[in-house]
């Protein structure tokens, strides 16, 4: 069976979900493959929640937000600006492909942008292939020992 | 063919097993003692800023971090080409033979003790620190709390924790100390050494005045001809925390003295397959397995081997004790092991000597604790005496001050070989034809290393990988017929 | 009436937590006549055959340290777990991996190759002699156990009833413990953290502290600090915020910054993705460039924010693929 | 007020008002020649000449800057008086006999033949008559000082300082317009071969905006008025009655505490020469729509007369839609209104011209009220409906006989043809496009726009009035191109949304917000400087921190950011989140 990336998308409620709606009631066609959840702002973004995505068995991440500027909370994404490439560092440390990480800006109006920012993604991901840490090979391995 | 297993070795920190074959006419043929886990520090250190590993490698023991912290924190000094300022060293070096006080009294009170002073054969229920204190007496007892007590405090103060201590960093010390403090520590330090010579006469009283325990001690089962090595201040008094590494043959004389930049000049490390743990031994004198003598590389380094390297102790009361060991024991070098602990309760003293020196030192208190480093960081070889033996870190960094490489030799691994010897040796003078084996003999021969005060905490710092398969088939001799390997 | 049987065993650890529990000093008397002690290896004569004979929830309560690296520690793990009534992971090591975890960052291979090939003191060996975990020796065979991949904290391994975090726990901490146990007062829910704060490192702290802004980061040796402010205000990467409370600020009351010995505070899974989260939230910085400047200052997150809780972390260990 | 006698005719005056003044009260023609009510009096033409009459003692004076005192007497058309009038007038008529103001004024005064002859006889029409008006309207009133007088005597006449350009002349023309002889005259020269800027503006610094302005009160132009460039004139000031006039005036900032706020910032008018083809900018007579509205204008630059540049009535117009709008190039939407005022232009234009009238239109939208029906009747009105954008605006010929006209090149769709329509005017229907400053207000209230750059509504069909930021309304083309009607429709709902609101009292907020469990806050002070609102106080002696309810919007970013999770946010917890994780994940590894 091809691999189909299972990808989770954090998205804030003001631009990025309204893109996305957008797309949706403008019936852009788009990959499946991203699971949307939204947060009041890209701010919000807990780090933790996009490991634990990873940890879950998520393929790959795609944060989105606002353009600088745009943030209806005035600088929320000032913070995601800074911590994404952080948590890039970090997850590279973690031995993953900071590619399965993604941060992107995309306007209430930008629908079109929205899916096509989806495709690409789930194409980049398609390339990297599953990720399958190795705790949960480990894991499977020790219980077939068991 | 019969097979003894003791496992886990009990009283020593760390881990350790030891398996003794019996031959058919039910004598020794062959011992094993091994080393069942390593931690893999050497791996896991590289890539971290070299300046936190003097608070990493703590957790290599946490009986003697402050020894790994010294290493370290020497290691660190010259990675950055630094030399911290008098202050700081001073509080370093009072802090470390606090330390070595307080660690030789757990050590004779809690660990090696009991075979003494409880018995070898004593129930085994009762040859621990409580059957020691039940023995010498609730007041004793308390005595040896408050030491530890005392010495704990102390370094609190300047360790800053008083387990897995934080103060020493590269160029001396994060936190000086106050007069309060010092008199205090003067205190304390006036303290240790009276303890120390409590501990001394506690050492008389219960062990020499036995007749049954000199035999034991002077036993040949308990002896070996082995080299020594330890760090000699420049007039070849045994220091703790600095000076160049002494290596004395078994007949006593110098075999080489090398700062500790060249160690690797002189040791070396053997690997053997049925343990995690690897055998160093002197590099100029070569491998020849597990047998003692002068042709064998075979060396110790233990608080009785930095008595025979040394030229005395630096400090009066130590060296009346240092003399009087000699004496009593027939001269230079002492070969019998469970001598170590005399020689042991002679570096408490001698510790606390040292402590109460440096504790009445004005400059203790001086403002200037810190040389900040300015060089571009390259390599570095930080060695102290442990308690248990010549501590080596070696580092080596890139230019941003980040491990790319970490060697360590560590005390108790310096002995490995020479515990190893000790453990058969010891079997086969206990355990003989007919004689049933009972827990008291099996105890005897752990007395056998307990005397090195092995701290396998210490010795498992690295760890092994997947198993890589190797079959080997000897034959009668141990000689490889043929060997398969898997990788 | 029979006192309550006390175990106290380490798997991957330094015998930190051991002596933790001697600097009890005087009371250690105490708890030794409250309890029977009937298996502590560090101190008394006891081998694992005398546990293993033992019936099952025999123990009352057993203090145990140090991180699951092999299978030894496993197997007695799952042993003191079935004898055991109350099973306590004691100290960092048990309870989130510790500094062992740290091992979890590299391979069993890459450890391996430097400890028995590569490391400068190792003779080389024609073809590089590895330890086996089952030798066959003429005189017959020995085992040593078989190391694991990744290190574990012990609750990967069975179920804990109760937490004691710290490198090593703090003494009095350890006694507050124990006289709550021996006082025969109803124990908390099993799975709390015991002999720790609800708080975090900075609460203990006496550092005064400003709202942060960051522009740049030293490394501890690199500057002079002034003892009365905030290290991380100063610049110094600093674990405080992210880490429990309990060990009185030891450290930055010491001048150095904390290392998160005491574990993530009760509501945080991961300290690692907590402090990459808080500290990026207050950099001075908008221009990618210069973020990506201020960022490189920080030269080891991994091994910084992750120094005790990496085997405990949401990811566990490293990929090497 | 004083009373005094002119010719016997007693007149109760202000006392020192000049007896000219009083003599115009009574209704006395007293003829004059130097003098402007705009200048101070200057009495050097003396044709003002009046008898004063005290007692027995009589004196002559000018009329012009004699002030009247109680009692006085004058006479002005004593025969001591008309006898001076006699002697100046034919002075003046000998030396410019052809001047009209002269001539006029000796014909009114029946004065003849001169006498005498001048030796410096100047027989041109507009000579100058050195009455000293320009020097004084740009030394007194313009306060330029540019304006002369040198040497006396016969030799005496206006000069510029050294007879050069002077830069201190503002070019205001004020001299010009005073001058009686139209002996100075303002030349506009071509200027770099650029021919003089044909202005739709206003034509004098002060006037009133359009007939339809509210309130209708005339503004001033500070860049072309005298005032703003001398610190003179101020005409308008001494001539308004009830003193309205400030120069003083500035704009100023007001700061209004409001609770709610209805954007309507309106829209741009996309600027057509960016279609170079067209030609805007670049030929005569090529207009964009509201430039056209302002010459339809009665009150605009032609007077509400539709005239090409030369001031000739256009012989056919052609009326451009969709510039800007539906084209892919530039804005891909509908602007909506163009093709009605295409069509009311058309109706304007047969109304008030007997010009042809070409629409070239690619779809005729006539959807609203009574739309379709204008149209209809414009069919019948014989506009020519072309269907089909027009390619191009060329200079071209009206006909063979050569005379210049511009050139409509399109492709007539209904035809199938192509086609090159003579006209002399273009209109041009642009596109309707957002504010410049659209993006700057957006993010000044935070709301979002959309992908055709209008600001957003909270939604197309259901709240099409209000935004994403509580108690912030959009109505009008600020929200997207519409006509009047919507735009009335839209405001108004908006006003009776803000209404309700006000009415209520009260504003409902969303629940989502962050909150500090203080048991777990150690006061690390990460979060305090994070929000944007101000919301996260510390707390001195509790040494934790605190959230004020009130200010805070939800972001969430405090929340993320604490590294003690000590900070939860309402609505998005952290459970929450990783709930709808594990969720996602469940269904997606099943």
């Amino acid at each position: 069976m091809a691999f189909e990336p299972r990808i989770i998308g954090f998205l804030c409620n003001w631009c990025s979900y309204t893109g996305a709606d957008l797309a949706g009631v403008s019936r852009i066609k788009s990959a499946p493959n991203v699971r949307v959840i939204r947060t009041m702002c890209s701010g919000r973004v807990d780090p933790a929640f996009i490991l634990q995505a990873f940890q879950l068995g998520a393929d790959g991440v795609i944060v989105m937000g606002c353009h600088l500027g745009d943030c209806h909370y005035q600088n929320g994404n000032h913070k995601t600006i800074r911590r994404m490439p952080f948590l890039k560092r970090l997850i590279q440390g973690f031995g993953i492909d900071p590619r399965r990480l993604r941060l992107e800006w995309v306007s209430a109006s930008e629908g079109d942008r929205f899916a096509h920012l989806v495709n690409e993604m789930t194409e980049e991901i398609r390339k990297l292939g599953p990720l399958n840490l190795s705790v949960h090979r480990e894991e499977r391995q020790q219980a077939m020992h068991a | 063919m019969k097979q003894i297993t003791i496992d886990p070795i009990t009283r020593l920190e760390g881990h350790g097993k030891i398996d003794i074959f019996l031959n058919d006419n039910g004598e020794v043929e062959k011992t094993y003692f091994q080393i069942p886990e390593l931690r893999g520090f050497e791996q896991f250190c590289v890539g971290r800023p070299v300046e936190e590993l003097p608070r990493i490698t703590t957790r290599i023991c946490g009986v003697c971090p402050e020894a790994h912290h010294m290493a370290s924190a020497k290691a660190c000094d010259a990675v950055f080409h630094v030399d911290p300022p008098p202050t700081a060293k001073k509080l370093r070096q009072l802090l470390y033979n606090v330390f070595f006080a307080g660690d030789h009294t757990t050590h004779f009170y809690a660990l090696g003790g009991p075979d003494f002073i409880v018995g070898p054969t004593a129930p085994a229920a009762e040859r621990n620190i409580l059957g020691v204190v039940k023995k010498v007496g609730l007041e004793v007892g308390g005595k040896v709390f408050e030491m530890r007590k005392r010495t704990q405090e102390v370094l609190k103060t300047l360790g800053g924790k008083q387990t897995h201590q934080v103060t020493s960093i590269p160029g001396g010390v994060s936190k000086g100390i106050t007069m309060e403090e010092a008199r205090a520590i003067e205190e304390h330090c006036r303290w240790f050494v009276e303890f120390g010579e409590f501990t001394l006469q506690a050492f008389h009283d219960l062990v020499l005045k036995n007749k049954e325990y000199v035999d034991l001690i002077l036993s040949e089962a308990f002896s070996h001809k082995t080299y020594y090595m330890g760090l000699v201040d420049e007039s070849n008094r045994v220091n703790f925390y600095d000076g160049k590494i002494r290596v004395v043959d078994p007949d006593g004389k110098e075999f080489a003295k090398y700062p500790a930049a060249e160690y690797l000049d002189n040791i070396a490390e053997h690997v053997e397959p049925w343990t995690y743990l690897k055998m160093p031994f002197l590099k100029k004198v070569g491998w020849k397995g597990l047998v003692d003598g002068k042709e064998s590389g075979v060396y110790r380094a233990t608080p009785l081997s930095r008595l025979n390297v040394a030229d005395g102790m630096p400090t009066p009361l130590a060296q009346a004790a240092y003399e009087e060991m000699f004496t009593t024991l027939g001269g230079k070098p002492v070969h019998a092991t469970l001598a170590t602990h005399w020689a042991r309760v002679i570096e408490l003293l001698s510790a606390a000597e040292m402590a109460l020196d440096l504790s009445r030192d004005p400059e203790i208190t001086g403002p200037q604790i810190r040389t900040i480093p300015t060089m571009t960081p390259t390599e570095g070889v930080g060695v102290v005496e442990a308690p248990r033996g010549t501590l080596t870190h070696h580092y080596v960094t890139d230019e941003k001050g980040l491990v790319r490489e970490v060697n360590l030799i560590v005390g108790t691994t310096n002995n490995y070989a020479p515990i190893s010897l000790s453990i058969s040796k010891a079997a086969r003078g206990l355990i003989k034809k007919g004689s049933e084996v009972t827990e008291g003999t099996l105890n005897m021969i752990e007395m056998a290393f307990r005397a090195y005060d092995p701290c396998f905490g210490c010795a498992t710092h690295a760890l092994p990988g997947l198993r890589p398969f190797v079959l080997r088939i000897r034959d009668a001799e141990g000689e490889i017929l043929e060997e398969t390997r898997s990788w | 009436m029979e006192k309550p049987k006390l175990a106290l065993y380490w798997a991957a650890s330094c015998g930190g937590c051991e002596i933790a529990v001697l600097d009890l000093h005087a009371k250690i008397l105490d708890v030794a006549a409250a309890f029977d002690i009937v298996f502590w290896p560090v101190a008394l004569d006891f081998k694992y055959d005398s546990v293993r004979a033992m019936t099952d929830k025999s123990i009352d309560l057993c203090l145990f340290n140090g991180a699951i690296r092999n299978s030894e520690n496993e197997e007695i793990a799952r042993l003191l777990r079935l004898k055991t009534k109350t099973l306590v992971a004691f100290g960092s090591c048990a309870l989130e991996g510790g500094i062992p975890g740290l091992a979890n960052l590299t391979t069993k291979e890459d450890i391996w190759r430097y400890v028995y090939v590569q490391s400068p003191s190792t003779v080389k060996d024609a073809v590089g002699i590895y330890p086996q975990t089952h030798s066959t020796m003429p005189e017959g065979s020995i085992e040593i156990p078989e190391m694991w991949n990744t290190v574990k904290s012990l609750d990967q391994i069975v179920d804990v009833d109760y937490f004691v975090p710290g490198c090593p726990p703090q003494p009095e901490r350890i006694w507050e413990v124990i006289e709550h146990i021996l006082s025969g007062k109803p124990l908390p829910p099993v799975g709390t953290v015991l002999g720790a704060g609800e708080k975090t490192c900075c609460d203990e702290c006496t550092r005064t502290r400003n709202e942060k802004k960051l522009k740049q980061f030293h490394r501890p040796h690199e500057i002079e600090t002034d003892p009365k402010e905030c290290l991380l205000d100063q610049g110094i990467v600093c674990m405080g915020p992210a880490t429990r409370s309990g060990c009185g600020a030891l450290c930055t009351m010491a001048n150095v910054p904390c290392r998160g010995c005491y574990g993530p505070p009760p509501h945080v899974t991961d300290q690692g993705a907590k402090m990459v989260s808080a500290l990026s939230s207050v950099i001075d910085a908008l221009d990618p460039e210069e973020i990506e400047k201020i960022l490189d200052q920080i030269v080891d997150p991994m091994g910084t924010f992750y120094r005790f809780s990496l085997a405990h972390s949401i990811l566990r260990r490293v990929e090497k693929q | 007020m004083v009373t005094m006698t002119i010719d016997g005719k007693p007149v109760e005056v202000v006392e020192d008002i000049t007896i000219l003044k009083a003599a115009e009260k009574a209704g006395i023609w007293i003829p004059t020649m130097c003098h402007s009510d705009t200048c101070e009096p200057y009495g050097v033409c003396r044709l003002c000449s009046v008898e004063v009459v005290k007692g027995k003692r009589s004196r002559i004076v000018t009329a012009c800057n004699f002030p009247v005192r109680g009692g006085m007497t004058v006479h002005t058309n004593s025969t001591k008086v008309r006898w001076i009038r006699q002697v100046i007038m034919e002075l003046m008529l000998s030396r410019w006999p052809n001047v009209n103001v002269v001539k006029e004024m000796a014909g009114r005064l029946g004065v003849g033949a001169p006498r005498f002859v001048s030796l410096e006889r100047d027989e041109a029409e507009n000579a100058c008559i050195l009455c000293g008006a320009c020097v004084n309207m740009c030394n007194d009133v313009v306060k330029a000082g540019v304006l002369g007088f040198a040497h006396t005597g016969i030799k005496r006449e206006v000069v510029l300082p050294f007879d050069e350009q002077s830069d201190r002349c503002i070019v205001c023309g004020a001299c010009a317009h005073v001058c009686p002889t139209g002996h100075i005259k303002v030349v506009v020269e071509e200027y770099r071969g650029k021919k003089p800027e044909f202005t739709l503006g206003p034509k004098t610094p002060i006037y009133v905006p359009t007939l339809q302005a509210v309130p209708r009160v005339p503004v001033i132009d500070t860049g072309s008025c005298i005032h703003f460039k001398t610190g003179g004139c101020e005409t308008c000031a001494t001539v308004c009655e009830p003193h309205a006039i400030n120069f003083a005036m500035q704009d100023e900032t007001v700061e209004l505490e409001v609770g709610q706020i209805l954007i309507s910032t309106g829209f741009d008018l996309f600027d057509a020469s960016a279609m170079a083809q067209y030609g805007y900018g670049r030929l005569d007579n090529v207009y964009s729509s509201l430039e056209f509205e302002s010459i339809l204008n009665s009150t605009g630059p032609t007077g509400g007369k539709i005239l090409m540049k030369n001031g000739k009535e256009p012989r056919a117009v052609a009326i451009l839609h969709c510039i800007g709008s539906r084209d892919t190039n530039h804005h891909p939407y509908c602007s909506r209104v163009c093709c009605m005022y295409a069509l009311k232009f058309a109706h304007l234009v047969r109304d008030r011209t007997d010009a042809a009238i070409y629409q070239l239109y690619i779809d005729m939208r006539a959807f609203g009220k009574g739309y379709e029906e204008f149209y209809n009747r414009l069919l019948d009105e014989g506009i020519t409906m072309i269907r089909g954008k027009a390619a191009e605006i060329v200079e071209g010929n009206w006909d063979s006989d050569g005379e210049p006209s511009l050139k409509v090149r399109c492709e007539d769709t209904l035809v199938g043809k192509f086609r090159e329509i003579p006209v002399d005017m273009v209109v041009l229907c642009n596109a309707i496009e957002p504010r410049k400053d659209s993006d700057a207000i957006r993010r000044l209230f935070s709301i979002s726009k959309s992908p055709d750059g209008f600001f957003l509504e909270r939604h197309p069909k259901l709240d099409p009035t209000s935004t994403a930021t509580d108690g912030v309304f959009i109505a009008g083309c600020a929200q997207g191109p519409k006509d009047i009607p919507d735009t009335v429709a839209q405001a108004s709902s908006a006003a009776a949304r803000i209404l309700s609101l006000i009415s209520k009292g009260e504003v409902e907020i969303e629940p989502i917000r962050a909150m500090v469990q203080e048991e777990y806050c150690s006061g690390c002070k990460m979060c305090n400087g994070l929000c944007p609102y101000g919301a996260i106080e510390f707390l001195e002696e509790a040494r934790v921190s605190h959230v004020n309810e009130a200010l805070c919007k939800g972001c969430g970013t405090c929340v993320a950011a604490c590294p003690s999770s000590a900070m939860t946010g309402h609505g998005f917890t952290d459970q929450q989140i990783l709930a709808e994780l594990a969720g996602l994940m469940v269904e997606s590894n099943s």
